[in-house]
């Protein structure tokens, strides 16, 4: 098990690395600047230079390159280049929290609804409840996620006036974001599931299990399920990374104060700090969750456990 | 004639598929008696698997069962309510199945499986379940029960977790252990040893055992009586004797034409005392001869006998009706229409 | 199947049974060779894929899917060809119109017929769907199946490599990407496509591990076909069913993809437009105007259904595990 | 079963670490949530002030995001006034020397910041000292030019000893400036003190409440990043007395949709970030006000590519202002000239005097292209067209594409973010380019300046060889160059007409729209102020039932 997380732990810091990297030179390669000359017309080339000079952009970029990941390895983010005064970290850590709230409530909604209705739909396999669970679960993937929460927005916000269109920090305010973000999950646990709960039911364990005089609610809730559920421990990895640190067509719509909109108005304001910082934190959040799953993985399937 | 432990008369289960209604089981009459060991052979897809499963109601949702009678132990299976058939399955009647790597749940510890049913059905704590569990783990043979019981699944060998499996059938004690096919996954020298296993626990147990499979050597090692499947139907029924020494079908006949039969091959070594069977073998491997064709369609099922097409001797009267299964010896009985009083000698060559 | 059904059929009464004793006597003659197999109903034995394509016909949704993808593609084709309107014409004095028999979905701020709009975003959006997906599996598959194949060190390097790239928040590059190429369906497509092969190419070097050391690539190693072959011939077709599977999931993610860029406004080039730009565009005015943020809302959804139904469709019918 | 449940039991305390996690990073906003609440019986308001601003600090916040923020929380030597025209702010009073080129400004007696402490004439000197000096590298700038030899102090030409700004006294601020200006009332409105004591020795002071220390009517009280700042009245402010509101929230919404909706909700009572469906809906109602902004939208042609004139005028001639104004459901004014309405030349609008130069006349368009020699448009290239990728310069840009196409001028539409636009303005590479700009004062000069020479001047001193260099634009220059000069005012302004003549007869630019600024004010609330620049004052509003 050591081992296992310790070649996961490897490999997670190289792909940072590569990651890093790869970003680094990306971000400093696609046009324009946090200080294009361009956008700054009244300001004097040499304050322009001067500017540009204090957060060290004015070295070779291999240069900055080497600065920033000096920096880095003191865990130092840099400072942001568009919201002076704010350091990325200090950005990080007041949004993630807001963001991982809604993203971690919305993950929460998604198993507790959405592996029940899979196991329905399962068990039923063709009535009207398996039908109406599996329409409902390719609408949930089938309608983009901004189109939702406009629609949401729309009917429950300007038509209905039932929740506030902006502000934050009241229940009221979770709301909306939470089931936008929870629909499409919802969907694809009540797929993963109901997929993985045919196939488990028709196992021979499940057999043997029946003949030995279990009930139905032993051979579902014992042996079936906790087979069924590892396609979805896999899933949830990434999803916990994703939602978690937030979408920027939710946080957008919702105004929601989250790190999901840093994810992409940091790209289109050239805030290369903070495109790595928002880069590094997501890549880091992801390996993490992923390992997390991985030993979960292996905390329910032993076969995992001694495999490694 | 309830005096049988287990007395099945005219069952047929019947499936529900998209293409109609496949009949997989089309009126067998099975009886078995307290420690008995009768085997069941047959192709696959004859339907001896479903037989089977049909006596434990353990079939999907899309199949139907009817019989004149089923009666196991004096109840009548097919109105017992599903609870007390819970009570019944893996406690009166306990099942081993094919594949020992399947069968078992990857996810939890052989012990875990091994216990669940044991409080359930004999309502015993946690220890004395654990007991009777290792106590059952050494009956099988397993080394080092206490161990192997915090053990997964897949820290084991086949044929050791074929043996876990035989050990979860027979702790409660049941009366009638139902075997389908539990030794064709395995390497041949441990299919030795499970029915090695299978015969000790029948005697020591007084266990009835029905052994399904479609291997013709491991029916001759162990078996009293054969029943021998074909087509959804009994093509022939008897003693191992009866079925090896005058087989009185030609379905019977064809199978023992076409297999080569390692059980008796190895038993053939250990036992020298049955030197008649052991130059059957002989005689058998140096002319193995498969039988043409497949089996029937059972979503359209033949009207007459199922094997007609496939029998070199069968006559017309063959495809218009099925034959009845028809005493030719003590307790041997046979479904060919050569048996009919009108038919020609059965030596008649084609 | 749910249908209640007579599962016990009367059966006709035999003709004759082992108790009769006048059975006519030339019924007891052999049965000549060529009548006994009129009894055998020897089902043709049947190929994987047509296996697979008798199960996806009986599959309702899958072929409603299947039905409604041909018919937007038929739009697609044809629409923006036989419409009296083109999608960038635009008309003043027709401004803001609500549906009606002269604009079938109404028209937008510029006067532009909807109808056509959406048609023509159709070609994009499919287009981008469609390519995406074939560009990743032939990439995915090539790089799965050589990993897969000659596993050991190679397989340990170029799996390492995925590993990495796949643990980097795709969106990111897609936009960064978009910055560098520019606004423009090429850049769409070639970000995409640079970013979505990793899951296609895990999957299928999965799939080559688990049968290559099947008897048939065994056989053929044995036979001396050299690995190139084995790899094209026996061992890539042999798992492509899961494989097809995975790929059709990518149509609606690329699709998804598209229709966000245009959300956050680096999608494709004005007046040109695919469905995530109209129905965007349509979000500015909902409040008054909802058709145009509506039609081309539900061309999107409608058009995921049916991918998503057609991809289930296929799953159940080339997933060999899931066989009944 | 056991074990599910323990899965379970991991999720669920996961999840309760992350709602304690943002629990505590949300902490300090319990107090309010920035959702419009009126709070108990204090008039307050709720502004929707489009995005948040970049940056608080204001050496760094180049954007309007800020700066409306910015006149409501500091007040300068001047103020606008309750008519939106320039009067004295913290000076009770002024001098000036005959050729306009020394204004002594009197600071009030007893002038405070918000925390309660002095205000003298030493801050402003201090406040322009310090965002000025080269090591400060300001990315706003302050109006610099103005101010004898402040260019060469920012650029670290000279000493600060040099500089034309000088605290005479502790209520006696002197500003030399480097040009001759008679509107120089309005641009001493710009001119704020900083607390600079506390900016240089709190770096992070912009970011917390207590050491935002203003000297306008309202003071912040609360910054939540991301969602809100509130402002409360400042009882230091010299006018005080005069400010009714007892708070004004300041909310950051990005989205116009959400932004009518909440207005629609009466979440918020001022709203000027406003979509074309919000114009629809209140157009005809009370609630909206459209006032004149003396800016002006246009489109830069890149002369260099497109050398005749003629082909320029068939461009501009084409363009079907009305139409495109409908279209876009804005309440802007066809673009008749380049001197947009809200200048003033005496007491009428300079626009009306000076008459309209560019007006729709499709006919003239296909004969000024036939002279040209491209009847029809056949065979001119396909122009390339720049504009950023915001919706409404993307509608924009598609309604002039197809206006141009009624004459045979084919384009190609390409947008930029905003972040990379004028980089790729600054290419060059392009034919015609969207471009706007909003003046300062009320003065022809604050638009007009934009097309002499010296703004179109590389880094090194040449002209940028892209632009206007031909005969019409060096009689242009000249002209200009006389405005600086001439003192008297008929005179002046008839230079400026003449010069504006010029340019629109060279047609370098096509006029588009004069901006106007368009605002929904709930009815209860009076007094919200609109300046010509576009900045909201909540310092003369007030909440009547």
């Amino acid at each position: 098990m050591a081992k296992f997380i310790l070649k996961r732990v490897a490999i997670s810091v190289v792909s940072m690395l590569l990651l890093i990297t790869v970003t680094f030179f990306l971000m400093h390669a696609i046009p324009g600047g946090p200080f294009s000359p361009g956008e700054q017309k009244d300001l004097k080339p040499e304050v322009l230079e001067a500017i540009r000079a204090r957060y060290g952009l004015d070295l070779p970029v291999t240069q900055q390159y080497a600065n920033y990941m000096k920096n880095l390895a003191h865990g130092d983010l840099g400072v942001s280049m568009k919201k002076t005064n704010y350091t990325v970290n200090e950005l990080l850590a007041g949004s993630f929290p807001v963001s991982a709230q809604i993203g971690m409530l919305a993950v929460v909604m998604a198993l507790i609804i959405g592996i029940p209705l899979g196991i329905i739909a399962a068990l039923k396999r063709g009535s009207a409840a398996d039908m109406v669970s599996m329409v409902l679960a390719t609408i949930g993937i089938s309608i983009p996620t901004f189109v939702i929460a406009m629609l949401l927005m729309y009917l429950f916000c300007m038509k209905l006036a039932w929740f506030p269109t902006f502000g934050w920090g009241e229940a009221k305010h979770f709301i909306l974001p939470v089931v936008c973000l929870c629909l499409a999950p919802i969907a694809n646990i009540t797929r993963l599931i109901r997929s993985s709960m045919l196939e488990v039911v028709r196992q021979d364990y499940i057999r043997t299990a029946r003949a030995k005089g279990l009930s139905e609610l032993m051979v579902i809730g014992k042996h079936a399920i906790r087979n069924a559920i590892l396609p979805v421990v896999t899933y949830v990895g990434p999803l916990v990374a994703s939602l978690m640190t937030g979408s920027f067509a939710i946080e957008r719509m919702f105004m929601v104060p989250g790190i999901g909109r840093y994810f992409v108005n940091s790209v289109s304001d050239r805030d290369y700090t903070v495109i790595m910082g928002v880069t590094i934190f997501y890549g880091a959040f992801i390996m993490v969750c992923t390992l997390l799953v991985d030993i979960a993985y292996a905390w329910i399937d032993p076969r995992v456990r001694f495999d490694s | 004639m309830s005096n049988h432990l287990l007395e099945v008369k005219n069952l047929r289960t019947h499936f529900a598929s998209g293409g109609g209604i496949v009949q997989a089981v089309r009126g067998v009459d099975i009886h078995v008696d307290a420690g008995e060991f009768l085997g069941i052979v047959g192709e696959s897809g004859c339907g001896k698997s479903v037989t089977m499963m049909s006596i434990m109601r353990l079939l999907a949702e899309n199949a139907a069962v009817k019989a004149d009678s089923l009666v196991f132990d004096g109840r009548d299976i097919l109105s017992q309510s599903e609870k007390t058939m819970r009570s019944i399955r893996g406690n009166e009647i306990g099942m081993i199945f094919q594949d020992p790597m399947t069968s078992l749940n990857p996810l939890f510890t052989v012990g875990n499986q091994m216990m669940e049913h044991l409080r359930l059905h004999k309502n015993m704590t946690k220890e004395q379940a654990k007991a009777r569990a290792i106590e059952m783990l050494t009956t099988v043979g397993i080394n080092e029960p206490e161990k192997r019981l915090k053990q997964y699944p897949h820290e084991m060998s086949g044929g050791m977790r074929q043996r876990v499996m035989i050990a979860i059938a027979m702790c409660c004690n049941p009366k009638i252990l139902i075997a389908d096919e539990p030794t064709t996954a395995l390497d041949v020298t441990i299919q030795a040893q499970i029915m090695e296993l299978m015969e000790d626990l029948k005697n020591n147990f007084s266990t009835a055992v029905i052994l399904i499979t479609h291997d013709l050597g491991v029916i001759a090692r162990s078996c009293s009586r054969v029943i021998v499947m074909y087509g959804g139907l009994i093509m022939e029924e008897g003693s191992v004797e009866q079925i090896f020494y005058e087989p009185a079908h030609p379905y019977t006949e064809g199978l023992l034409r076409s297999v080569p039969r390692h059980g008796i091959e190895e038993e053939d070594s250990e036992s020298q005392d049955k030197g008649g069977e052991a130059q059957t073998v002989e005689r058998q491997r140096e002319k193995l001869i498969p039988i043409p064709g497949s089996p029937p369609d059972l979503m359209n099922p033949p009207a007459g006998c199922p094997f007609a097409a496939r029998c070199e001797k069968a006559m017309k009267i063959c495809k218009m009706a099925p034959a009845q299964l028809t005493e030719v010896g003590e307790g041997h009985r046979s479904a060919c229409w050569l048996l009919h009083s009108q038919a020609p000698g059965k030596d008649r060559e084609r | 199947m749910r249908k209640k059904i007579n599962m016990f059929p009367e059966q006709p009464q035999p003709p004759y049974t082992m108790a009769d004793k006048d059975i006519p006597a030339e019924l007891f003659e052999l049965l000549p060779e060529d009548e006994k197999k009129t009894d055998v109903i020897n089902r043709p034995s049947i190929s994987y894929w047509k296996n697979a394509w008798i199960k996806i016909k009986s599959d309702k949704l899958a072929v409603a899917g299947f039905i409604f993808l041909f018919i937007m593609v038929l739009i697609a084709i044809f629409v923006p060809i036989f419409s009296p309107y083109t999608y960038d014409g635009q008309d003043y004095n027709a401004i803001y119109q609500t549906p009606s028999m002269e604009h079938l979905m109404g028209t937008d701020m510029f006067g532009r017929d909807l109808f056509v709009r959406v048609a023509y975003g159709a070609r994009i959006s499919l287009t981008i769907g469609i390519v995406t997906a074939l560009v990743n599996m032939v990439i995915g598959v090539l790089y799965g199946g050589i990993s897969g194949f000659f596993g050991g060190k190679v397989d340990m390097l170029m799996m390492r490599f995925v590993d990495v790239f796949a643990a980097v928040p795709s969106l990111l590059y897609i936009i960064l990407l978009m910055m560098f190429l520019g606004a423009n369906l090429r850049s769409i497509l070639i970000a995409l496509c640079l970013t979505y092969w990793f899951s296609t190419a895990r999957q299928t070097r999965g799939q080559i591990l688990s049968i290559r050391n099947q008897d048939f690539a065994v056989a053929a190693k044995v036979v001396g076909e050299s690995n190139l072959r084995i790899l094209i011939r026996h061992l890539i077709p042999n798992s492509f069913g899961p494989i097809i599977v995975t790929v059709m999931f990518l149509i609606p993610a690329a699709i998804f993809d598209e229709a966000f860029l245009s959300f956050i406004g680096i999608g494709i080039s004005v007046p040109v437009a695919s469905w995530g730009t109209l129905a965007n565009d349509g979000m500015a005015t909902m409040g008054a105007y909802p058709h145009l943020m509506i039609f081309p809302a539900l061309a999107i959804s409608l058009t995921m259904f049916a991918l998503n139904f057609i991809g289930d469709g296929l799953r159940d019918a080339l997933d060999p595990r899931l066989k009944k | 079963m056991k074990r599910t449940k323990k899965v379970l039991a991991l999720l669920l305390s996961l999840c309760l670490a992350a709602t304690m996690m943002a629990g505590c990073g949300g902490g300090d906003d319990s107090a309010d949530n920035g959702d419009g609440s009126s709070g108990g019986d204090k008039k307050r308001i709720t502004y929707a002030n489009g995005a948040q601003p970049e940056a608080m600090d204001p050496v760094s916040s180049v954007y309007a995001k800020y700066s409306i923020l910015k006149y409501n929380i500091y007040c300068g030597l001047a103020r606008i006034s309750e008519d939106g025209v320039a009067e004295l702010g913290y000076a009770d009073d002024y001098t000036v020397n005959d050729d306009m080129t020394v204004w002594t400004f009197h600071i009030r007696e007893g002038s405070k910041f918000s925390d309660g402490s002095d205000l003298t004439a030493h801050d402003w000197v201090e406040t322009m000292k310090y965002h000025c000096a080269p090591e400060t590298a300001a990315r706003s700038t302050t109006m610099e030019e103005y101010v004898l030899n402040m260019t060469e102090y920012v650029a670290g030409e000279c000493e600060w000893e040099d500089v034309g700004f000088k605290a005479l006294d502790d209520n006696t601020l002197e500003i030399t400036l480097a040009f001759p200006c008679t509107y120089f009332l309005d641009v001493a409105c710009t001119y704020v003190p900083y607390k600079v004591d506390v900016i240089k020795e709190n770096p992070n002071w912009a970011k917390n409440p207590e050491t935002y220390i203003t000297n306008g009517p309202f003071r912040i009280v609360e910054l939540n990043d991301q969602v809100n700042v509130l402002l409360e009245k400042n009882p230091y402010y010299y006018d005080a007395e005069n400010v009714a509101i007892d708070e004004v929230n300041f909310v950051f919404l990005d989205d116009p949709a959400v932004e009518l909706a909440a207005y629609k909700n009466n979440e918020i009572q001022v709203s000027d970030n406003l979509s074309a469906e919000s114009i629809k809906t209140y157009r005809d109602t009370d609630e909206m006000t459209a006032a004149e902004r003396i800016g002006v939208n246009y489109l830069t042609v890149n002369t260099n590519r497109i050398s005749d004139n003629r082909i320029r005028k068939a461009l501009a001639y084409s363009i079907n202002k009305d139409a495109l104004i409908q279209i876009l459901g804005s309440t802007n004014l066809p673009a008749t000239g380049l001197v947009p309405y809200g200048i003033h030349w005496g007491d009428e609008q300079w626009r009306d005097k000076a008459g309209d130069l560019v007006t729709y006349d499709i006919e003239l368009a296909k004969q000024l292209l036939a002279d040209a020699g491209y009847p029809g448009g056949e065979g001119l290239p396909t122009y390339k067209y720049v504009t950023q990728n915001d919706e409404e310069s993307v509608n924009k840009a598609q309604a002039l594409q197809s206006m141009w196409k009624e004459v045979g001028i084919n384009t190609e539409i390409v947008t930029f973010e905003p972040s990379t636009y004028w980089d790729v303005f600054d290419t060059e590479d392009w034919d015609i380019a969207a471009d706007g700009w909003t003046g300062d004062y009320d003065d022809p000069n604050t638009n007009l300046f934009l097309w002499e020479a010296y703004r179109e001047q590389d880094p090194d001193g040449t002209l940028k060889d892209a632009r206007w260099v031909n005969e019409a634009a060096a009689e242009y220059d000249r002209l200009m160059k006389e405005t600086y000069t001439e003192l008297d005012y008929e005179t002046r302004m008839n230079l400026f007409v003449e010069a504006e003549k010029v340019l629109v007869d060279d047609m370098p630019i096509l006029p588009v729209f004069f901006y106007t600024d368009t605002m929904l004010v709930k009815p209860e609330v009076t007094g919200v102020l609109k300046c010509y620049i576009g900045h909201v004052f909540f310092q003369y509003a007030d909440i009547v039932e």
